[in-house]
């Protein structure tokens, strides 16, 4: 079935896109219409990556269904799209994720129509950055993504919202430029913007220092990594819910993409010879920002930190590798903490989209975000207090949960890499636990605090729906996380053998 | 020689008479009738784009004529084609505003064909007469429409700096035009080429004429620190002129620098490249920079343009012809994104008040939805991001800019490009996030509302489908 | 003895002296025009000068033409000279600054 | 049916149990949640027993095998598995027995709880989670079972979640014990990296090779690798099984409904730790320095926590107080190498502390949910089964021979005695002294509940009974093994081999070998018992709380005055909360709040981001200005540009 | 000194006399005097240098034409003149200095680096000044001199444009109008009743 003859991925890329085009010029009066066209096509994405998950191959690390085509021939740039087990999953969660989406936006009320479209656009763009394998394709999708997302924090944002999407807005373009020359001088230097053709390509050291760092700025940007993360905690705070879910479940993990399908490959020695600084921002991420989460007032700004500190598992397995080599002169356990940066982020996709929408729950009954404006809500909402204790004891890194398997795997990696980062790792289950515990203990424990939270009635059926496939997912992962694995580990295999060559031109 | 010299240069003479037809024929029209003009005018425009294309050259082959004073070739009558495209939509554009102030004569029909004209005799001069006298009909075109709101005090600030400054600039370009005279006695292009390539490349009376020729291309495009006219101008001149000045002229300009440097001075690229290399960087820090701090429309989008003007001499600088290609990929693009950017603000200029407070965008999404689109695609374009075509333009030219080892200058312009990028975001946000202050609708001719559709959504397509178009750049260098 | 270097210095002479009657006259916007007069008066002199020493004519020609512009231009400036008047009352080169920033 | 279906079946159907309980909770309603539990837990302890019964009277292959794969990466294979032997078969059952008793209790206890059904989810699911742990064959599972566990104590410490102390506390065990999780993760993070496997057959396999190696982790100093490993694993087993200086979580988890005190707070999850470091015995033989740490936190737990427990005047606190303390026996036990005796008094010590916890659960009840005893006194009157249970279970406590604490408890003091072991001075001091105090603190919770004057108010006296039979059956049922069962299976278990499947010491060093040289039957061990030391220092305490409670109490109030500081400092518990609190929480937060405010806020954001930001506007107007408006201003612009542009690239160059 | 170089400084410094005086004086008349002077010095210089025809045209075209319309419009602007201020920008001494730089720069080109050594010599002409420009301009540079009557059209046409209007308040007789006119835009019948006599 490997050999499917359809374009299944162009049709997992630009259905959304056209579906949500369409749904643009759905007048404001026939907004159901609008809403139902969104579902029907998000479902059949969904439904499209279920088909591409089925047919996939894990046995190998080659690109599945690849298409390719040419597109702009001056340049020899084509429209090149396949998957591997590194992006096929990612894919999968972005169509997940927008259903869910789609679904949690039933209720807005403005703009129903754009809003429902430019969630659409984005999820195909998404896909589609995840999907390409010509650079300058994936750099398209990867910059156009901003438009959509851009709009969704500007209109139906809160109240700070317009400082807060034109800092994400900047913050991420500033990052990705950088991306834009590195990928140029690449070009010129191989005549062609594949990818594989890209991972052939051997540079000097010297060379591959200055891409990895090009490519870094954007990267890290993206994931967030600190210092330049402090675009998430705004826009997560000021973004409508579904745009959080989306930012936080979807767009951070292409900053982690971006590091294993181009940094890592493309500079596998400019990232050997600089792993020591990302290792050491990620373990900043995860002390540090743990720490500031710590202190945060706003349900969704904790929240965005703890993603920033839940990435940082990703960033760092991710470059334990280098590090593995140097410590035990072996690359056992490189795999391991590659694979686990993978599902951690598939797990904080499900994790974090899960808190908030937890969090839009709330803010949809009483309108404020302000830990301190809650108190005792497991009193008035029962069902919704367990699952969001499920899913903040996920975020806490909770065995049997999604949200352990991926730090366990890094943390284990680590180890191997050295003692102290798996200690400053390892730190998270104390820090996580006390930030994602402490909100529990705040907003749901304790009496009713106010009558807020008094005439707060408990979940309705279209958020039980959300709730209980996040939770499926999020335990399903955490109790059985093979199949995943399975799918990446050729392709994670692959990378760690390509990384761990050098690449150093004679 | 296959064709005859009429013959190739059948365009220009067409765009002449017509011109020159427009300018009769107008004394007979009555001011209702004046639409008549302006359809005129517009049909001179198809035909000459069907003449052009009856008659073009093959790929890659440059044909002179008259006596080596003109020459015909794939990059000019591509520039020739999207000065035809640029100028009717300016022409659409205007039509609406001029009426409504008080402006729609026959001399703006007559004056902008002119200048079609200067631009035409530009891209296709072969010899530095050629080019000068082009240039000039271009300028003084362009210095009268500034000024034809005659009741204006703005317009004619605006004309006389524009007047003086330009003609200091045509001064000074002639200066160097006259020491290249003098090291290589000789005015045509081709042979001031072969000249230098028989190793006069090191004499100091090229040097000197070179750079004094920079400095009158990097006026004319508005490149710093000679663009000091530009946020003048394009504030001070009526909306209609401000949005013809912004787009035609920019293609003859593109054309001049090329001639010029690339034909005439190939040969001494060294040196240009790094005199461009100093405006190119200053133009994008500059113009970006103080962006930022308008509130006026138009001045904003004066500022952007400088800012433009870097990236297409990044283009330029390149000197090979991946770089041409890119400039002038990069030109063509900025045209339309100019032209619709000042429709939008005409648009918003309804009765005869110019819109040129920023504030004036505020809450267009909700007033006109699809307006508010085709100026968010345009806003995203001039800021780069994909897949509008402004990002195709972009990546070209710090292609080029890379290829030809300037790595530091690219990354300066990719820096500046996030910093502009605040200010084309600052339209959107007005027009998306803030609440109208106007509830007055925003209405517009049918064929107004068809072009500037048009328009807007040629930022995307010409994005998703840009090979094409990158093709015929990249073809137009051989 | 008068050399090429003679003739091109007094171009550069007048040259300096029309760029310098721009850019620090305060006075009157005529006698910017003026000055523009000069400048190409100066580079008419290098064609001329140039021409008759690379006893070639084709700088002459330029002269010829470059005349034709500058009465052309002459003719503008002043045009747009009256119509400024007419708004402004004045054509003192330091009272039209209100374009700026 | 299969034996692997059989064991399968033992956790899931707790799981079962809870899942039905918890999420249709409204469908089956009161009687329904508690039928179908009971159901599940009985049908554990059932099948448990069976299975119980097969390793140990049959000839019994120690099974060890794999459920399902969790996930095969870099080669390394994880996985959910049994491994079933007699440590396993033996926890299995404990916990499965002391879990459905506490779940027949609950039906009395919580009858009027709102949360009813939630109620008894939780306590299956804790069950399932329990036997997940014990019935681990690897270090994945061992941490599943060991959060797991931790997790249901934390939703049930605060299962009322409206009392804010109750939500303190379970936020309190649950950080606690994370702190304890991040040695043991680290542990099993070093047990991967050292022996390549997670899989405790495998891991012990490569053990002996690993003994040797050294890791350096400060600089230059370098650690014995097996000592890093079982210190940090043990770490994990200080947090779970609350031994000083991470006990601190334990006292304040009886903000939970007595039920869970008594199941999860002190007869089976705080013993994970002591399970952990039995099952992993053949690590930690291999690091006898890992060994003397454990055996001096277990001294110092199992004294200072009993001295603390003399003060105590909430009932449920003396019950916790003393739960601490004889898990400091257990742990002294496994640091002197003797695992089967910690295991045995592990075993012991659940039914009597189960016992005690639901007797005064039961008082509780009876006293309107008021549990300071100063305000009881004479209930033994009243309620007469809790009473004597009560008074089985103490004397169990203070190891009165005969009684099933009084084998384990000896055995582990003469243990000790024999160790050869850095800190066995100290260790054997401490149990000793112990004794004394256990049985102080025991008497005195005695005398002042069920004895002497009632303190009363009248109100609360009038509607004092004794529980009802849900209650009290369990009571009896406890009681029985909390008399005979050290009886029963001291012999086999400690000297009869039983656990010689699990546990594996070397003879020479077993210092249970050398105990057993004195060791001639239950009975006679148990008649000895009272010629011994031990009895009467237990005796001692007897006395003096007899004469201090029962009859002379002012002389209390006076010693009181008397040893005000020291009485001072066992009142606030050394001070271990004010220093956590002030030093680690306040530490923490102030932390926090310096790198979100100063950090994050003032320097990334205020000043790297917005700075340049403001940087780039200031700079636009300032540079705005340039543009003057004047003509001359332009032309003079454009003619230094000139100027300099020729002197740049062309004089310069030229 | 021979009576051409007389001749050449003497009118080289007239000519930067002149130049001098355009940009100082106070009265915008004498500037353009002086321009006229500057053009008539130059021309004389052209003369030297055997371009008799642009000499001319010079004289004819600027000071008869060119320098005349400056006059007009000087004139006819009615400047008030103690209104203008006299002087020179506040930054004189560094705008000479930088345009004394730009002087220095271009006389290093001609004399330091050796550009222009060529001796103005006499020889045979090959003809007429004329026309030699006159064949070359109507064949060599036809297209140029074409488009060189477009941009005096454009000159004429923008130079109309800008400055020819009606004045509002100016009464104009259309004489196309006065004959066109029909009777019934000016005779307009009222119908009315008969009036009755009382």
């Amino acid at each position: 079935m490997n050999a499917m003859n359809w374009p299944i991925l162009s049709l997992i890329v630009w259905l959304p896109i056209v579906a949500g085009v369409a749904i643009l010029f759905v007048s404001e009066a026939r907004a159901a219409l609008g809403k139902t066209i969104a579902l029907a096509a998000s479902l059949v994405a969904l439904l499209l990556t279920i088909v591409a998950i089925s047919g996939f191959d894990t046995t190998t690390a080659a690109m599945q269904f690849q298409e390719k085509a040419v597109w702009i021939e001056a340049f020899s740039i084509h429209y090149h799209l396949g998957v591997d087990g590194l992006s096929l999953p990612l894919i999968a969660l972005t169509a997940l994720i927008t259903v869910i989406v789609v679904i949690a936006g039933w209720s807005i009320r403005d703009r129903v129509s754009q809003y429902m479209g430019a969630f659409l656009i984005l999820s195909g763009l998404m896909s589609g950055m995840f999907a390409a394998l010509d650079a300058m394709l994936f750099y398209v999708f990867f910059e156009a993504m901003l438009v959509p997302m851009f709009l969704i924090i500007g209109i139906w944002g809160g109240p700070n919202r317009i400082l807060a999407t034109i800092k994400f807005f900047l913050f991420t373009f500033f990052g990705s430029v950088f991306m834009l020359v590195a990928l140029i001088w690449l070009y010129l230097q191989a005549g062609s913007f594949a990818v594989a053709d890209l991972h052939q390509l051997p540079l000097s050291l010297n060379a591959q220092i200055w891409i990895f760092l090009a490519f870094l700025i954007a990267f890290a940007v993206k994931v967030p990594m600190w210092p330049v993360h402090t675009w998430l905690p705004d826009a997560h705070v000021e973004a409508p819910t579904g745009g959080s879910v989306v930012l936080a479940a979807v767009m951070l993990k292409i900053g982690g993409y971006g590091f294993v399908r181009y940094s890592l490959p493309i500079a596998p020695d400019g990232a050997a010879a600089l792993d020591w600084l990302v290792i050491g921002l990620s373990l900043v991420a995860i002390v540090y920002i743990g720490f500031v989460a710590l202190a945060q007032r706003d349900m969704k700004k904790l929240i965005a930190y703890s993603s920033i500190s839940h990435m940082g598992f990703a960033t760092l397995g991710m470059f334990l590798t280098f590090a593995i080599v140097q410590n035990t002169g072996q690359i056992d356990g490189a795999v391991l903490g590659i694979s686990g940066a993978m599902v951690q982020m598939i797990s904080h996709g499900f994790i974090s989209g899960a808190m908030f929408l937890a969090v839009g729950v709330l803010y949809d009954r009483v309108h404020s975000r302000e830990i301190s404006a809650y108190g005792g809500v497991a009193n008035t909402m029962p069902w919704f207090a367990m699952f969001a204790v499920l899913f903040f004891m996920a975020n806490s890194g909770l065995p049997g949960t999604s949200g352990f398997v991926g730090e366990f795997m890094v943390i284990l990696a680590a180890f191997k890499a050295d003692f102290w980062f798996a200690f400053f790792a390892a730190m998270t289950l104390i820090l996580g636990a006390s930030y994602s515990l402490w909100l529990v203990k705040r907003v749901f424990y304790g009496e009713v605090a106010n009558d807020n939270v008094a005439s707060l009635s408990d979940l309705n059926a279209r958020e039980w729906t959300v709730m209980v496939v996040l939770a499926v997912l999020t335990l399903g992962l955490g109790l059985w996380p093979y199949p995943l694995i399975e799918m990446m580990e050729p392709s994670v295999a692959n990378l760690v053998d390509h990384i761990t060559t050098t690449k150093i031109n004679p | 020689m296959i064709l005859s010299d009429l013959q190739l240069a059948l365009p220009e003479i067409f765009v002449a008479a017509m011109a020159c037809v427009v300018l009769v024929a107008d004394l007979f029209i009555t001011e209702q009738r004046r639409g008549l003009t302006h359809t005129l005018a517009l049909l001179t425009l198809v035909f000459a784009a069907i003449i052009t294309l009856r008659v073009m050259v093959p790929v890659g082959d440059s044909v002179l004529a008259f006596s080596e004073t003109f020459v015909r070739d794939r990059f000019g009558d591509i520039i020739k084609l999207f000065a035809y495209l640029v100028l009717a939509g300016v022409f659409v554009y205007a039509k609406h505003f001029l009426r409504v102030a008080g402006l729609f004569k026959g001399e703006f029909y007559s004056l902008s064909l002119f200048a079609l004209l200067g631009v035409m005799i530009m891209v296709s001069a072969a010899n530095l007469v050629t080019v000068y006298l082009g240039l000039e009909l271009l300028a003084l075109s362009s210095y009268a429409l500034v000024a034809i709101d005659r009741d204006s005090a703005s317009g004619s600030e605006a004309a006389m700096k524009y007047f003086i400054l330009g003609s200091l600039a045509s001064g000074i370009l002639l200066y160097g035009m006259s020491l290249v005279y003098g090291a290589t006695g000789t005015l045509q292009l081709g042979e001031i080429s072969q000249a230098l390539a028989g190793g006069m490349s090191d004499n100091l009376m090229l040097s000197f004429g070179l750079a004094f020729m920079v400095v009158g291309i990097a006026f004319k495009l508005g490149a710093v620190p000679f663009h000091m006219w530009l946020p003048d101008v394009y504030q001070g001149a009526p909306a209609a002129v401000t949005l013809l000045i912004s787009s035609l002229p920019k293609l003859g300009y593109l054309a001049l620098a090329i001639r010029l440097l690339a034909d005439g001075m190939g040969n001494m690229h060294a040196d240009w490249q790094a005199m461009l290399a100093v405006l190119a960087a200053l133009s994008l820090i500059l113009g970006n920079v103080v962006a930022i701090a308008q509130s006026n429309i138009k001045r904003m989008l004066a500022y952007s343009t400088i800012s433009h003007v870097g990236f297409i001499l990044l283009g330029i600088l390149a000197a090979s012809p991946a770089g041409y290609a890119s400039a002038m990929f990069y030109t063509i693009v900025y045209a339309m994104m100019s032209a619709g950017a000042f429709a939008v603000m005409i648009l918003l200029s309804g009765n005869g008040i110019e819109a040129e407070n920023l504030d004036d965008f505020k809450g267009l999404a909700k007033r006109s939805p699809w307006y508010a689109l085709m100026m968010l695609m345009i806003m995203f374009s001039l800021a780069g991001i994909p897949v509008f075509v402004g990002f195709f333009a972009k990546w070209q030219v710090i292609a080029a800019a890379i290829q030809a080892g300037f790595v530091g200058l690219a990354v300066l312009a990719v820096i500046t490009a996030v910093i502009g990028a605040f200010y084309y975001l600052r339209v959107v946000k007005l027009m998306y996030f803030d609440e109208p202050e106007s509830t007055a609708p925003v209405t517009a001719p049918i064929d107004f509302r068809a072009v500037l559709s048009v328009n807007g959504l040629a930022m995307l397509g010409l994005g998703i489908f840009s090979g094409g178009l990158i093709g015929v750049c990249v073809r137009a260098f051989g | 003895m008068l050399t090429l270097a003679h003739f091109l210095t007094l171009g550069a002479i007048l040259f300096s002296i029309g760029v310098a009657g721009i850019f620090l006259n305060r006075k009157n916007i005529i006698i910017l025009l003026m000055s523009i007069e000069l400048l190409l008066l100066a580079v008419n002199m290098n064609f001329v000068a140039f021409s008759r020493f690379l006893d070639n004519m084709d700088g002459q020609v330029f002269v010829f033409f470059i005349l034709t512009v500058a009465a052309a231009e002459a003719a503008i400036g002043l045009a747009i000279l009256v119509v400024l008047f007419r708004n402004r009352e004045t054509i003192n080169v330091e009272d039209i600054e209100e374009l700026k920033g | 049916m299969d034996i692997k279906t059989i064991l399968l079946l033992i956790p899931l159907l707790p799981l079962a149990g809870s899942a039905v309980a918890g999420l249709l909770r409204h469908q089956v309603g009161r009687a329904g949640a508690h039928s179908v539990t009971i159901l599940a837990v009985g049908g554990a302890f059932a099948l448990s027993a069976w299975v119980a019964l097969q390793v140990f009277t049959t000839d019994w292959q120690v099974l060890d095998y794999t459920v399902y794969e969790w996930a095969v990466v870099d080669g390394i294979t994880f996985e959910v598995g049994f491994l079933i032997d007699s440590l396993t078969a033996l926890m299995m059952t404990v916990v499965t027995f002391v879990s459905f008793m506490v779940h027949v209790y609950t039906i009395g206890y919580m009858k009027d709880d709102p949360g009813y059904q939630r109620f008894f989810s939780y306590i299956n699911l804790f069950t399932f989670a329990m036997l997940m742990l014990v019935m681990a064959n690897n270090f994945l599972q061992l941490f599943f079972g060991w959060e797991a566990v931790g997790l249901v104590s934390y939703l049930l410490i605060g299962f009322w979640f409206r009392k804010e102390s109750a939500v303190r506390a379970n936020l309190k065990a649950f950080l606690v014990n994370r702190a304890g999780d991040f040695g043991l993760l680290l542990g099993v993070a070093a047990v991967l990296m050292y022996t390549g496997s997670l899989d405790y057959a495998e891991v012990f396999a490569a053990a002996p090779d690993v003994a040797g190696e050294t890791m350096s982790v400060f600089g230059g100093v370098e650690w014995s690798v097996m000592t890093f490993i079982c210190i940090a694993l043990f770490i994990g087993a200080m947090g779970k099984s609350a031994q000083v200086p991470l006990h601190v979580w334990l006292p304040d988890s009886m903000e939970g409904p007595t039920p869970i005190s008594a199941l999860i707070h002190a007869a089976t999850m705080v013993t994970a730790g002591i399970f952990m470091v039995a099952r992993l015995s053949p690590l930690y033989e291999l690091s006898g320095t890992a060994l003397s740490f454990i055996l001096i936190i277990g001294a110092i737990t199992a004294l200072f926590m009993g001295l603390v427990g003399i003060v105590q005047n909430d009932i449920k606190r003396v019950v916790a107080y003393s739960t601490l303390s004889q898990l400091g026996y257990m742990t002294v036990a496994l640091g002197a190498s003797a695992y089967s005796a910690a295991i045995f008094h592990l075993m012991t010590h659940a039914f009597f502390k189960a016992l005690l916890f639901l007797g005064a659960g039961s008082v509780i009840i009876a006293m309107h949910h008021k549990q300071d005893m100063r305000e009881m006194g004479g209930l033994a009157r009243i309620m007469p089964i809790t009473a004597i249970t009560a008074w089985i279970g103490s004397l169990a406590l203070i190891g009165f021979p005969f009684t099933a604490g009084f084998f384990s408890k000896d055995i582990i003091i003469e243990s000790v005695k024999v160790a050869d072991r850095t800190g066995a001075g100290f260790a054997t001091f401490a149990v000793y002294a112990g004794v004394v105090v256990t049985a102080l603190y025991t008497f005195r919770m005695l005398y002042l509940t069920f004895h002497g004057k009632s303190r009363a108010d009248a109100e609360t006296l009038s509607h004092a009974r004794e529980s009802p039979w849900v209650v009290t059956l369990p009571l009896i049922l406890l009681a029985i093994p909390s008399l005979f069962i050290g009886w029963l299976t001291v012999e086999p278990l400690l000297f009869g081999g039983a656990l010689s499947d699990a546990i594996n010491v070397a003879a020479a060093r077993d210092p249970l070998v050398h105990v057993g040289e004195h060791f001639h039957g239950a009975t006679a061990f148990a008649l000895h018992g009272f010629v011994t030391p031990v009895f009467w220092l237990a005796m001692l305490g007897v006395a003096i709380a007899t004469w201090v409670y029962l009859f002379q109490t002012s002389v209390a109030a006076a010693v009181k005055q008397r040893l005000h500081p020291v009485w001072a400092v066992l009142d606030r518990k050394y001070f271990f909360d004010e220093f956590y609190q002030r030093v680690i929480v306040g530490g923490g937060l102030k932390i926090a709040g310096f790198f979100s405010e100063r950090g994050d806020r003032t320097l990334i954001d205020g000043w790297m981001v917005h700075g340049s930001a403001r940087l780039v506007g200031a700079v636009s107007s300032r540079l705005r200005t340039v543009q003057t408006g004047f003509l001359y201003h332009y032309a003079f612009a454009m003619i230094i540009g000139l100027v300099a542009l020729v002197f740049a690239f062309v004089l310069l160059k030229g | 000194m021979p009576i051409i170089e007389i001749v050449f400084y003497l009118f080289s410094g007239i000519a930067t006399l002149a130049a001098l005086g355009v940009i100082t004086s106070r009265n915008p008349v004498y500037s353009v005097l002086f321009l006229v002077l500057a053009f008539f010095s130059s021309a004389c210089i052209w003369l030297l240098l055997e371009a008799e025809f642009l000499a001319i045209v010079l004289v004819l075209v600027y000071v008869g034409a060119v320098m005349v319309l400056f006059l007009f419009v000087v004139m006819m602007l009615d400047i008030n003149l103690t209104k203008l201020k006299s002087g020179f920008a506040s930054y004189l001494p560094v705008g000479f200095m930088v345009a004394a730089a730009m002087a220095a720069q271009l006389l290093i080109l001609i004399w330091a680096r050796g550009a222009g050594t060529q001796v103005l010599e006499y020889g045979d002409t090959a003809g007429s000044n004329t026309r030699l420009l006159g064949e070359l301009l109507y064949t060599h540079y036809l297209y140029p001199f074409e488009i060189a009557g477009f941009v005096l059209l454009v000159a004429i046409v923008a130079a109309i444009s800008l400055t020819h209007r009606r004045r509002p308040e100016t009464k104009y007789q259309d004489p196309s109008r006065q004959v066109k006119v029909k009777r019934g835009e000016r005779v307009r019948l009222v119908p009315m009743d008969a009036e009755k006599e009382d």
